[in-house]
């Protein structure tokens, strides 16, 4: 655990009571068994607004506490300790970096007091495919009247169903594959135009399609500059991985805590499993990639709060070691809960699911890996 | 080196001959092992004349209804079944495990009653083993059967009975003596219409239902259905095992698993497309593919190996338990390397936007978890060949 | 292990006890504690001669058995289980593999029968770098007089102190890189402008850099077609690489073997080590990669034997298995041994090194898995 | 959050004052601890200067010598010292290992005997520890020290005992009682120069002699040498492992050992050469290089998290002994794909065609196969972890 102030750590005191209390994973069982159509429960994202946590990285001006990023990571690594679902990184964390790096003070005014007191959602539509890539944005936005109008769709929009803001990755010039050429723009849901259809996937959270057919947006609605939205999009986009990663990072936590649990108390041969030595080495192992991965998810956040030059790197490294870690301890959470562990009515198939749902999303850790290697020189 | 004596090939006239008569040319490609109904028109066609020829089980004794065929000729039979595209109609638990089993350790009696309607295909069987307390530790099961002059009273649960709701009997392994731990052990069969027995299928990760549990509430079986001596079942019930295993890993099942679907390369060059040289785009994705491929294609060749070796041989070898490890690696490396490939597409549950070859690999990659706990867990699998093949010890 | 013929039968029975009395792990390590200047014991070579191993993919009619490379690969098994050093794969079976598949009846006349009798040393002299790369041939070999003047060096060259004949990859038209231009030549180690200087390696082997000095050969010298040798050489080298994979695999199996007695017999805690389940577990794991890597080794012998057109493929995954195995049993044997592994007087450092020079020579385990995957499309 | 309280601050003023005075500029970047020799000129003279303020063991009490700074003010002088490119003259298992434990548990008189040479580095101390049949499991050592009044008749074996041939003293660990296995050990300290004492330099796979055979037959050594009470000694000797794992993972160490030499990529741009895109040409050591390279970039984040978690706090922590694993992984790791890069000139031995650094690589690989060995090997951390850290109990 980094070295936190005393404020951080009794943000942390009081997201861990709060969801061990509000949010435990039979809460989100309840959500997925339920069908919830938003993915979410609305009363919960409610209560953590309440408690400031939709405005950690928002300005004072703006209704926020702008405590930063690695204290916002912090609630983020207890929500993932019990799957805890809300719209948290793709609104409170994902757009409102993308409105607080690149808005105008109309935008901001318009839409950052309401993303920090949870009543309205915001999230980012970027992809068109099945694997991340922001360079392949396609999503035409034709200059028309004065304004633009979008043409074309996104998927697996994080929220999607949720939403009341989308901010759309589209292309004003260039061709896919091209960072010149992007622009992000505001798009209310409610816009002449949008449609959304529900994606459900493994981890049953909130994703939606969403479609754009021929939405006319005015010109105030371009976050930042036309046809250089790439870089903007590139600084939200790691924020919002390294969210991702501190989720990733708690949920390993917890499914390596259940599995040690488990270790103690089952009984096989007479003795307790966890008195095996090939189990012991296991654990041992996992535990040692545990902490390695938490010193590369506080240094990203560390980083994005420091505005160091090295964020783009250090977010790379911290998705991909926890995307490694956690693919290794859901897996291992299975094996060696055996039986059990296959059950649907057992956690572990849960933090299966979700862990590739967050492996996969905004860059996998191969795509982060080469992207590493790249900025590296490799 | 010539495979097969001049004997076996004489027979391939005969199988060829009958096969030409009997197989429904429409059955052509069916696998009649993946449905759950009872076959009908061809199908039940298909079925009767295999069940009533015996081949669905070629090497079986004639004397039970089996083919009665030697090793060479029941391969022989099934290059002739493949050449036209017949599928074996006869199959499940009865005859992977239970059928050996019995017909080494049953009377005659026994063998007499409950072959037959296997070599026919007429009865399903499921396998009463595990229990909540008894994974690995099988022979840690309390499922009790109390001695009551002419019948066993049993009680108790078992998991993982596999098909349990659609089983007409249930081979058991159920404590008779709880003293001894092993020994106190017996393999008894338990018709599942007997009252008492009651099945709850149970819900996997994979959202499917292929286990139940199953409970036993004063559940009379009469005392010829107890198998070898009293408390003598756990010897007949680790040989079972070793039926299990070998089909779990030497036959379809495993090898079948990452043999189905489109192939990987194939995946990788739809959803991540390639570079200006033609290889796949994504470098890291790439080796591991490579890497992947690889060692499927090795095991692959272990799996022909070793059938050469064991020619002749139809004990169960050595070699089954490393199989069993190394091919549900493949498998489940296959099943991972699949669903990254597709993104998110690889992960759809349900609903509109996702293909059926997404929507199954995600149910084959999270069903595909079991293949390193069932049938003895990858770790037990290390024990056994620690200990049995290299010879390393307990602590004394 | 392979269903082998009677006849191969008897040939790996009596190299096994061959090499367990005439060549075990002390007379390597004679070998090299005294700086033999060939990096092998001439002696013994003669008796592997007499014994006919020599000439074990030579025709009949050059003077060998003609038994194939499978029946060779079980010597080399034999062969790698002690580290017995001999010119058995550069010269018996690379350069004659060259001869033979490429020579014209007067080449295989004047050096076949003395290879098989074990009285000339032949072997390709290939790499001009540290790394393996046959398409980066650049030695130059230039019409002269109806011949060819050949200028440049090789380094690496295995068994380059005692050769006999060099079979060596020139260039005589296009450039580095290209397929196109290469041609092979048969060059005495005593015609005029030939030098040597050995290369001692961490595996105390018989390596040598030769450089060519305007060395006169005439058009006779060409072994096959002028500027179209670079199919024969693949040819060629396929059979070399799949004798290092075979050499590897009984060096994985010794290195295994004496690891585990090691297992048996070490007590700590008051126990054996090998009671301890997390090595188990871990000579598990050996004990299958060995199984899997015996499968390749085989069926890339028998590719060969069956002229198979799979036999690129089958030879690189026998070679990329080997050194994966050998890698990975080679270290584990240090680590399992503990101190007394890390002794130059134990035979475990042995082991370790020579395992790396075999995995570096003729294409390393990431140069063979990208070639497959090439092969297969990836 | 700031890092150091005023008061450190102002040290930083006195410690470059008296650095600036007491620093020979011809010793910038000179590391004393690479050679065995003594040292003479300028090094002799920083060495001496070092020695007599104490400032080679900072942290250390006034009263034998030490520098008596607190921690805070040791990491100023410490960035000083780097900020001019001076390094610590005073070093060796004397600083790291046996020093702070016998400020801890021996008796003043041996303090004030032991402590003031180690201060000024005019003594060696040496490891008698290990045995041939005592590895990792320590405490079945018998080399034997009969208690014969006034002092102790040691007759045995050690092992690995690092630089025993320069050593001037010993420390060791004894059984003082055959009957009890932990609690019959002693703590116990030897001049080397006794009679008795033989010493034998072990040849590694290297072919460097780091380590000794040492051999103790009929050594007297008077009782005053004793540390810690009779049998004893078990618990010293596990504090003063503390400290080495300490030494070796959290400081120069292990860290150091991957930082030195050309960088990897570097090496392979040289060795290996550039795709069209600028990439490493070797797809799979190039996946295979960045994975490491983020391992190396993980490790030295958790050693930077647990220097800032630990700041204030002298004792060795919990992350010690996942930090020994991890970082030894790292540097072998880093040391076969140096050698693998470099391909057959990576493994040059001797002789002409190889470069230094080729011929330093191999050795590098080599020896540092011994870093999962010594001081707790990788299978007792992962006991360590699983046990103290993540309470898994031992077989009951």
């Amino acid at each position: 655990m980094a070295v936190l102030t005393e404020e951080q750590s009794m943000l942390r005191d009081s997201a861990r009571d709060w969801v061990r209390e509000k949010a435990p994973v039979t809460a989100f069982r309840k959500l997925r068994d339920g069908a919830a159509p938003l993915g979410y429960d609305p009363a919960a994202f409610a209560e953590m607004a309440a408690m400031g946590w939709a405005g950690v990285v928002i300005p004072e001006a703006y209704g926020g506490s702008d405590f930063g990023y690695l204290s916002l990571g912090l609630v983020l690594e207890e929500m993932g300790r019990t799957l805890a679902a809300s719209p948290l990184i793709a609104s409170s964390l994902a757009a409102a970096s993308a409105l607080v790096l690149g808005g105008t003070d109309a935008q901001k005014q318009a839409w950052l007091p309401r993303i920090a007191a949870g009543e309205a959602v915001a999230t980012l539509a970027v992809d068109e495919g099945a694997r991340h890539d922001p360079l392949q944005t396609g999503l035409s936005a034709a200059p028309a009247g004065g304004g633009f109008s979008l043409t074309g769709s996104k998927t697996f929009v994080l929220e999607g169903m949720a939403a009341d803001l989308f901010i759309v990755a589209a292309r004003t010039s260039g061709a896919r594959g091209e960072a010149d050429g992007i622009t992000l723009f505001l798009v209310p849901a409610d816009a002449r135009g949008v449609t959304r259809e529900k994606r459900t996937l493994a981890d049953a959270r909130g994703y939606a399609a969403v479609s754009f057919d021929g939405v006319d947006v005015g010109a105030k609605a371009v976050l930042g500059a036309v046809d250089q939205g790439y870089p903007l999009l590139e600084r939200v986009l790691d924020r919002a991985r390294a969210g991702l990663a501190a989720e990733m990072l708690g949920m390993a936590v917890q499914a390596f805590e259940t599995t040690l649990d488990y270790l103690k108390t089952r009984v096989q041969f007479g003795q307790t499993i966890g008195s095996f030595q090939a189990l012991q080495h296991r654990a041992a192992k996992m535990f040692t990639e545990l902490e390695l991965t938490r010193s590369c998810v506080e240094a990203a956040l560390s980083a994005i709060d420091a505005e160091s030059p090295d964020t783009p790197q250090a977010v790379a490294l911290a998705k991909a070691a926890a995307g490694d870690t956690l693919h290794l301890v859901s897996r291992e959470m299975v094996q060696m809960h055996g039986g059990i562990g296959m059950t649907d009515a057992h956690d572990a198939g849960l933090y299966l699911k979700r862990a590739r749902a967050l492996e996969t999303t905004f860059g996998s850790t191969a795509w982060h890996r080469d992207r590493w290697g790249r900025m590296a020189g490799y | 080196m010539a495979d097969f004596g001049g004997d076996a090939e004489a027979f391939r006239v005969e199988a060829r001959d009958w096969l030409a008569q009997n197989f429904p040319p429409a059955m052509k490609g069916v696998d009649l092992a993946l449905t759950v109904e009872e076959p009908t028109g061809d199908a039940r066609l298909w079925k009767a004349r295999m069940g009533a020829k015996g081949w669905g089980v070629p090497t079986w004794p004639t004397e039970y209804g089996g083919g009665g065929l030697t090793p060479a000729e029941a391969r022989v039979l099934q290059q002739e079944m493949a050449r036209i595209g017949a599928r074996n109609p006869i199959g499940g638990m009865g005859v992977m495990m239970f059928g050996p089993t019995l017909l080494e350790y049953g009377s005659d009696e026994q063998k007499q009653r409950h072959i037959p309607p296997i070599v026919r295909g007429e009865l399903r069987w499921c396998q009463g083993y595990s229990e909540p307390g008894a994974g690995s530790d099988l022979a840690a099961l309390q499922t009790k059967a109390e001695d009551k002059g002419d019948h066993f009273l049993v009680n108790g649960q078992k998991v993982w009975t596999s098909g349990a709701q659609y089983a007409d009997w249930c081979f058991c392994l159920v404590r008779t003596d709880p003293n001894h731990k092993h020994e106190g052990i017996s393999f008894l069969l338990i018709d599942m219409r007997t009252p008492g027995v009651e099945v709850r299928p149970i819900k996997l990760i994979s959202g499917v239902s292929p286990f139940c549990e199953t409970f036993f509430t004063d559940v009379k079986v009469p005392k010829e259905n107890l198998v070898g001596p009293l408390n003598g079942g756990w010897t007949i019930g680790k040989r079972l095992l070793q039926h299990e295993r070998n089909s779990l890993s030497g036959g379809g099942g495993t090898a079948g698993r990452f043999a189905s679907g489109t192939p990987l390369d194939q995946l990788a060059k739809t959803y991540v497309g390639v570079d200006g040289e033609g290889r796949i785009a994504d470098p890291d994705l790439r080796s591991r593919l490579i890497r992947h491929q690889m060692e499927a294609k090795a095991f692959l060749l272990t799996l022909a190996r070793a059938a050469a070796e064991s020619k002749g041989n139809q004990s169960p070898s050595n070699a089954t338990s490393i199989m069993k490890n190394a091919g549900s690696k493949v498998g489940q490396d296959r099943a991972e390397l699949a669903i990254e490939i597709m993104g998110s597409q690889g992960l759809g549950w349900e609903g509109p936007g996702f293909e059926r070859e997404e929507l199954e690999q995600v149910r084959n990659w999270l069903g595909g978890k079991a293949t390193t706990i069932y049938g003895g867990s990858q770790e037990i699998q290390n024990n056994i060949i620690a200990k049995r093949i290299l010879g390393l010890l307990d602590h004394q």
